[in-house]
């Protein structure tokens, strides 16, 4: 018995694979190019051509970093330092959160719905304006905590809820071969809950390079410092800032590719 | 059926010593005037309806509960919440769950071994030694180097009574040991239990496991609501039980 | 001929203005050219200037507070009609935006942090263990990266920031238009000081407009060259940049 | 009291020393090697300050800012709403094409860096939509008439209505893909049963949208939001660094004026911690009825 | 015990035609050159084991799933994905589910005038008196303001078929109402469907309850692996089957 061919129709047609793709290629040229002419109209001199100088340069000397590259760099070195001083903090906070300690608890909640409810600018502008020269905190040294605190709120979150994913049960079973608290975190219970934390933290990771984007208010020479300066001095607004957001594109959906891949592997594992 | 052991009143001293105790979750009070009194050796059954207490009471034996008032004394050790005894006083006390709460992250072996090594300080080697030792007395040495989770229910159930047997406890205490487990799998934990009754060890089990009880229980412990109803031999527990709950109790029990 | 010369008379920003009956003037707070006073209200030297030039024209005036590094984008794509805001002329500059001649004439000194930079001579700054700092985009940037190659810049959106800088002792010196290193160097005599006498390309500040306009370019040229002649912009420019009169609106 | 000292471990002291001596490090930072001149007296001025010229008590710069931050925080997140709404329905819909595209504008939000996307936007949408719509000489017409109160009460000084309209329209875009996602996640929650038993009366696949869907994924996705909406005040902020005058805005003036940068900072955080954390405090209690 | 309905036979207009119908669900075959004719007034109660095709069929009957191939005709309407006339279809034939379904968010009577209200604009007073009017003919005039989530399951099943009975459907559909219900829920729905049934409205009934289709089937259709097996009259079906499987299933489901 076979499958009777059905009559094409328009909403088929439409719902097609190719046809979707061609509809959807179509759509971004479209946009693509209304975004092009229309500033062209409006007076905007594209100058495309200015721009993989600041990628790379062969001169006599060789093969030569560009400034975006540099600051590309300068942006991935702040996310990592900032992210393994947040998860230090973080799982700090989380523990304080979750002893027994009723002081302890107290700050960790005092300062979690502080930074919960910061704009990270402002955040930064204290730790940088206020808190910099208190404790001389050079630019890098500020950007870097202010990052790492705010982020921290978010981390001690994701260890939370890790940590409350594991049983009851195994810090019954910690507890009654006569383990400590700490020993129980070491040997058991924190073991356990990395396979509930790593998913979200590389998502986190992802959300670090793109907040350490707000340093270049307080002049840290990363990627979108650069593009600013860049900006000031060739005026190519639309260029950098596409070239920029593009850059990051590219690396935060690496990133995101592989945090599918982490989230699939541990998937299959359990 | 029932194997006649003499040798319970040999040694007398009290291991366990409950007097007086209530205890309380928010308003509800879960055991009111709670005595009882173990001697070194002693095998203890408790059972009673579900909700009566039975794993209140054991909990508190080992401080994963505490109790509000009263007092309880284990191994010398008096069980509060601030104690600085309180580590010493579990690793005298081994406790074994319905849910076994194996660490799924270990293999069998290092189950065994994490808690000789990092909370005994005993080396590694003696530890593993150690660890293999008891899981031949629990008749599964061949599993030592799988993970939880390849294990039956049963055999899980074993491991985690070598896991305390490990730490070289003097008192065992059970909870509902083998009530999460399938028919079949019910007898191979029992097993285990009734030879580690005959090694001396004291023991407080929570079970509905009545045969299992008459077998081996110097006394039975028979609770409700909070409250510990009646004491007795199993003889007197099973042939001529005083309170009409005990007997409506058994009656239903018994069916199954 | 006849019609290029109407489309580009009436394509002019000045036409539009009219048509308008509004002048609309960006510009960035920068002291003390332009600052908010106690009531929150603008005042300043620019602002002096723009309601002159608007009441001249005989229409409304508009202020436009723009951040720094934004303000020539922002003219370029047509949020205001001119930059009336103490900016000096540059080559860079000048390729993306036309200036008229300068309405003031103010150098830049350096301002330096007094421990950091004692016996410094002017050839010591250009070092690379010399960091100045700088607001993003405005002149005393380019003219430090010109003048000492050597020394580390770092750029800021605000000018206050480069002098709370060199106040916090992170970077060795910065450098901007008169009076603001000197009224600084005042207010923290133990720690700042203005080390050299002399203005450092004394270029002018000049109006920006955008490209092609030539009507507004000569319009704004005569009014700046009436105004200097008549001695209005001398005046203006001393009583903001010379004197205290104004002091006690803007806290300090 | 005595039992509440009871209940401390001795970490808690440890925790309450460690903080006193973080205050007494700073107290004494700020006062002797910063030799900074607080002047806390000057700040009320610049909340609310008495004009003798015309007999009254004005909002200054920093209850602008404030004002103005509530303003574009509202607008924006009707406008994140919509567009959300209309986003997170182009995510569940059968053509392939209309689901590639709300995930390109999707991952594109989520992937580039809220600065960045801000600029973008600006310089790239919310001018040509302003200027397209004439919009300035609309609103400067209306600011030079007489009766503009109403006006005025929604949108402040006509003559920044342009500004504030972009602020809004760059936030709005901005937020508008995290609502999508909140809202995709609220109908693909909604049980299949109901698409049929809508359909099975007779329904229209926009009617089951508008009656069926809809009202059960609004429900679901409220708590979510009200989240987001902290996060779209919060991120308010950095329409600042477009000159739109909001609270940050007007800060950063206030410093560049004044140089007041510790007292005016703190003040403005303490603004927003005040504003953010009674919203999640509202929030909380109206999630728990 | 079974009413003996000569009604059905009065009109004879074939409400629904079913021919030579084939489903597929990617490369399985759901439904295997499908025949059924149903009269106007007839009712038909369609059993089969689990997995034949049953939801299947009478899914196509009003478009929630589309046949691939012969063709399905209902009140006139030829049941296809294109079809304009999908939604007037769907007006006329009313599907009540297994799950109910009923719209959480509305109260009873909202769910039964929305459909009224939004598809055939009926005014919306006019939409209550008709919806309070089938509610009382379900027998639960007094939960109108009341929330689904508030009512038992039978009560919900009772709205979910006033809520097909409100858009006035000529034909109505069944698919295992009684099957997600508690026993002593499932007679007050067979009850009004028997009521229904009595008032001439066309019914098709995927269902295993048998005592039911006894009382008001005019024919019974037995599926099997998307196969229409066997048609027959009550009285055909329950005593003297044709079909070897069919007796087998008979043989199963009587038992219970
Ligand atoms: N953490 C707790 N919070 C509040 N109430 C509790 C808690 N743990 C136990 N209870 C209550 O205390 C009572 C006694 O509980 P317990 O677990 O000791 O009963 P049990 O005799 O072990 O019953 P079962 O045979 O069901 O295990 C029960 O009513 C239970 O609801
Ligand atoms: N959406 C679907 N996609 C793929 N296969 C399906 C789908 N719906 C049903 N099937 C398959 O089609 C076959 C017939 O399903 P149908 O639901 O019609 O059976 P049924 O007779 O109603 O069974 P039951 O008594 O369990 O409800 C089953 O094998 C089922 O697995
Ligand atoms: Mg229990
Ligand atoms: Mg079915």
């Amino acid at each position: 018995m076979s499958t009777r061919a059905k009559p094409l129709t328009l909403k088929k047609v439409l719902n097609s694979v190719p046809v979707s793709f061609a509809i959807y290629a179509f759509v971004m040229w479209l946009i693509i190019y209304g975004a092009y002419a229309g500033a062209q109209a409006m007076g905007y001199n594209w100058q495309w051509y200015r721009m993989p100088q600041y990628f790379y340069t062969l001169t006599d000397d060789g093969f030569q970093l560009g400034e975006i590259m540099i600051g590309l760099g300068k942006t991935i070195q702040l996310s990592l330092t900032a992210f393994a001083l947040a998860t230090i903090f973080g799982l700090f906070i989380a523990l304080l959160r979750l002893s027994d300690l009723v002081i302890g608890r107290g700050l960790s909640i005092a300062l979690l719905e502080f930074l919960r409810n910061m704009p990270l600018l402002v955040l930064l502008y204290l730790f940088y304006y206020v808190l910099g020269p208190v404790f001389s905190l050079d630019r890098y040294t500020a950007s870097v905590l202010c990052l790492a605190v705010f982020h921290a709120a978010l981390i001690s979150e994701i260890f939370r809820a890790g940590i409350n994913a594991i049983p009851k049960g195994q810090w019954e079973g910690a507890t009654s071969i006569g383990m400590s608290k700490g020993q129980a975190y070491r040997y058991i219970i924190l073991p356990q809950s990395i396979r509930f934390m790593l998913p979200p933290m590389t998502g986190e990771v992802v959300h670090l390079i793109k907040s350490s984007a707000i340093v270049s208010v307080i002049a840290v020479a990363e990627l979108t410092t650069i593009g600013r300066n860049l900006i000031s001095d060739t005026y190519m607004s639309f260029e950098i800032w596409f070239t920029i957001a593009a850059v990051y594109m590219v690396v935060t959906l690496l990133l995101s590719i592989g945090v599918s891949q982490v989230e699939k592997r541990y998937a299959v594992q359990t | 059926m029932k194997m006649n052991n003499t040798r319970a009143s040999a040694s007398l001293k009290e291991m366990i010593h409950v007097a007086h105790v209530d205890k309380f979750y928010g308003d509800f009070q879960a055991l009111s005037d709670v005595d009882l009194s173990v001697n070194q050796g002693e095998r203890i059954v408790i059972c009673g309806p579900s909700g009566s207490g039975k794993s209140t009471l054991i909990r508190c034996l080992n401080g994963l509960e505490f109790h509000d008032a009263g007092e309880i004394i284990v191994d010398g050790i008096s069980v509060e919440e601030d104690s600085k005894h309180l580590k010493t006083l579990r690793q005298e006390v081994g406790m074994v769950f319905q849910q076994f709460n194996l660490f799924p992250h270990l293999t069998i072996l290092e189950n065994l071994t994490i808690g000789p090594m990092k909370v005994r300080k005993i080396a590694k080697a003696e530890a593993e030694k150690r660890a293999r030792l008891y899981l031949e007395r629990v008749h599964i040495p061949e599993q030592a180097d799988k993970y939880p989770a390849q294990l039956s229910g049963g055999q899980q159930q074993r491991v985690a009574i070598a896991r305390s047997l490990c730490m070289e406890t003097r008192i065992m205490l059970f909870d509902e040991p083998t009530s999460a487990l399938d028919p079949e799998m019910i007898n191979e934990v029992l097993d285990v239990m009734v030879e580690l009754a005959d090694t001396g060890i004291t023991m407080v089990c929570v079970t509905h496991e009545m045969g299992f009880a008459r077998k081996v229980a110097d006394r039975i412990v028979f609770m409700e609501a909070g409250r510990i109803m009646e004491t007795a031999t199993p003889d007197k527990f099973f042939t001529n039980p005083d309170s009409e709950r005990l007997k409506l109790f058994l009656g239903q029990i018994l069916d199954h | 001929a006849q019609s290029t010369q109407q489309s580009l008379s009436s394509g002019s920003v000045i036409e539009s203005i009219k048509q308008e009956g509004v002048i609309k003037i960006g510009l960035s707070i920068f002291r003390p050219w332009s600052m908010r006073d106690l009531n929150g209200e603008l005042v300043g030297f620019e602002l002096d200037v723009g309601r002159e030039l608007a009441k001249d024209m005989g229409v409304e005036v508009e202020f436009v507070p723009t951040s720094w590094d934004g303000i020539i984008p922002a003219l370029v794509s047509g949020k205001f009609d001119v930059i009336i805001s103490g900016m000096s002329i540059t080559p860079q500059r000048n390729l993306t935006v036309n200036f008229s001649d300068p309405y003031a004439y103010s150098g830049m000194t350096i301002l330096a942090n007094k421990a950091m930079t004692e016996g410094f001579s002017l050839e010591d700054y250009n070092s690379a263990d010399v960091t100045f700092a700088a607001r993003r985009g405005a002149t005393p940037a380019a003219v430090i990266a010109d003048m000492f190659p050597e020394a580390e810049l770092l750029l800021f959106d605000e000018d206050g920031a480069s002098t709370q800088e060199v106040l916090n002792g992170n970077a060795h010196a910065t450098m901007s238009s008169e009076p603001t290193p000197s009224e600084a160097a005042r207010r923290y005599p133990e720690t700042l000081y203005v080390p050299f006498n002399e203005a450092f390309q004394a270029g002018g500040e000049a109006f920006a407009l955008r490209k092609g306009d030539p009507d507004a370019e000569n319009f704004f040229n005569n009014w700046i060259g009436t105004k200097t002649r008549t001695g209005w912009l001398k005046e203006r420019h001393d009583y903001w940049f010379r004197g205290e009169d104004w002091k006690d609106k803007v806290a300090e | 009291m005595q039992k509440f000292l009871k209940r401390l471990h001795w970490l808690d002291y440890v925790i309450v020393a460690l903080v006193l001596v973080a205050v007494v490090f700073v107290i004494q930072r700020v006062g002797g090697t910063l030799n900074y001149n607080w002047r806390w007296e000057k700040i009320p001025n610049y909340i609310f300050r008495y004009r003798e010229d015309q007999e009254r008590w004005v909002a200054n710069l920093l209850i602008q800012g404030l004002v103005a931050t509530i303003r574009i925080s509202i607008y924006a997140s009707i406008l994140a709403l919509v567009l959300g709404v209309i986003l997170g329905v182009a995510r569940c819909s059968a053509n392939l094409a209309v689901r590639m595209l709300a995930r390109t504008y999707l991952e594109f939000l989520r992937n580039v860096p809220p600065v960045v996307v801000i600029f973008i936007f600006f310089f790239f949408l919310s001018e040509q939509i302003i200027a397209a719509l004439n919009m300035e000489r609309w609103a400067r017409g209306i600011a030079r008439s007489d009766d503009n109160q109403i006006w005025t009460f929604f949108f402040g000084d006509m003559r920044r209505f342009p500004a504030l309209i972009s602020g809004v329209i760059v936030l709005g875009l901005f937020q508008s893909a995290f609502v999508g996602e909140i809202v995709r996640a609220g109908i693909q929650s909604i049980d299949k049963g109901q698409r049929e038993a809508a359909r099975s009366i007779g329904m229209s696949r926009f009617q089951e949208l508008r009656y069926i869907v809809l009202p059960q994924a609004l429900r679901k996705v409220l708590p979510p939001m009200a989240n987001q909406f902290i996060s779209l005040v919060k991120d308010s902020s950095l329409v600042s660094l477009i000159s739109v005058p909001d609270l940050t805005f007007k800060t950063v003036e206030l410093v560049a004026s004044t140089r007041m940068i510790f007292e005016a900072w703190l003040v403005a955080a303490a603004f927003y911690f005040v504003i953010c954390f009674s919203l999640s405090m509202l929030f909380r209690r109206l999630e728990q009825p």
